[in-house]
């Protein structure tokens, strides 16, 4: 299945191992997402991650089908995380494969931009003392709109 | 379908309405059914019936970086609704 | 070590992990390359990969530390293969990390992009009848010239 | 620096000449010796000195594509050559 959503902790070194196993295309590439261990005031301590499980299934598939007829993907794979997470524990893994590194790349970029503007997980960081949630970056919204910008592009 | 032939045997049309991250802590409730009528037809209707339950209700939800989605997908305000729809209302998403 | 040149198979399910276990930064990506089993006219039976080992080793060193230092990495990995390879065996695997994707993507494709045409290693093709050098690609080269034109800029 | 100090008790400068790819396959050899003299310093003169010794010598080293390295870095052609410099000749590179 192209795309997990799930509460269990994930695996990324053994998701990209299952990955290039199965798809050894000429040009692979991987990012895999890391809760920090810090934020811009203080030690984060753990990352309260909710989701909305059934839409974020739908909007990850739509993502991963839309980046791999765009960049003419040979497969690709979309893992997320939800429930309490604790520092340095693995919230996303995504892999992409390709005739050529170009179209990976971009692939990969463009999927982890749009999920994080479009899929609907919120991060509640946790520092001990208090809750605060992660407030949405107007950089990931930029990010996320370079995308719509070249879809205009004649 | 089976839900949609219950609903309508019933006589009445309802959408399940979710709420999530700080819209589910400010309304105080992750999940409520509320039931369809002339006047309540649009997201934007649900919206302002909603906010008839309180305060902390109508702030919520006239957030204005309010999202709403419709069986999981995101809609405008004007959305028409149907039976056994599903309505979420959330704040701008930070997965990844 | 950061770099390592070697004849010897490559296993980037392996190495990714290792990567992963060792810098859980925020973002962490990859590149891996695996031989094509097809060229512009023929299949692809095995690739004969030349290297200039003492050159291979100084080039990817300084990419390595250069892209660390451009794109403010935590951690980076580069391991090329050289010597006779089959269709679909890895080549080349490259791994990232930075406490920000873009960063973090930069940085892996900047290396990919600089290894290309900087670094001393040299494909020929073997299709069973005949064997042929891969010639360099124009799209390597604007590739490559895309970072250098950024240094330029103020 | 030892390697230098024997070259320079022989009473001579000598660099290690290597050959990769299709120079490796024009020019027949892997590596080769060659003293330096007053008329041989740079790694222009080297090409033509290593031209001498046959057509598919002078082909290989006049191809418009040749890099040339000296010690591990790529280099104009008028780089000063020195006793022991381990001098290359390829190429474009393909790797990746």
């Amino acid at each position: 299945m192209p795309v997990i959503v799930t509460a269990n902790a994930i695996d990324p070194g053994a998701l990209a191992t299952e990955f290039f196993r199965s798809h050894p295309d000429a040009a692979v590439a991987t990012f895999t997402g890391f809760v920090r261990d810090f934020n811009e005031t203080s030690r984060v301590q753990a990352l309260f991650l909710e989701c909305y499980v059934e839409m974020a299934g739908k909007v990850l598939t739509s993502l991963g089908e839309g980046a791999a007829s765009r960049f003419e993907l040979k497969a690709w794979h979309i893992v997320h995380r939800f429930g309490t997470l604790t520092a340095k524990e693995p919230i996303v893994f995504v892999a992409t494969s390709a005739d050529h590194r170009a179209e990976a790349f971009s692939a990969c970029e463009f999927i982890m931009d749009a999920l994080k503007t479009d899929a609907p997980f919120w991060k509640q960081e946790h520092d001990g003392a208090k809750a605060t949630w992660v407030s949405a970056k107007l950089a990931d919204e930029n990010r996320r709109n370079r995308w719509v910008e070249e879809d205009k592009t004649p | 379908m089976k839900k949609e032939v219950v609903g309508r045997v019933n006589g009445t049309m309802t959408v399940t309405v979710k709420f999530f991250s700080l819209i589910r802590e400010a309304v105080g409730e992750e999940q409520t059914t509320i039931t369809l009528s002339d006047e309540l037809r649009t997201v934007a209707q649900l919206k302002t019936h909603l906010g008839q339950r309180g305060e902390q209700w109508r702030e919520a939800l006239s957030h204005p970086n309010l999202i709403q989605a419709v069986n999981q997908r995101v809609v405008f305000e004007d959305q028409l609704l149907k039976n056994t729809d599903e309505v979420a209302f959330f704040p701008p998403m930070t997965g990844g």
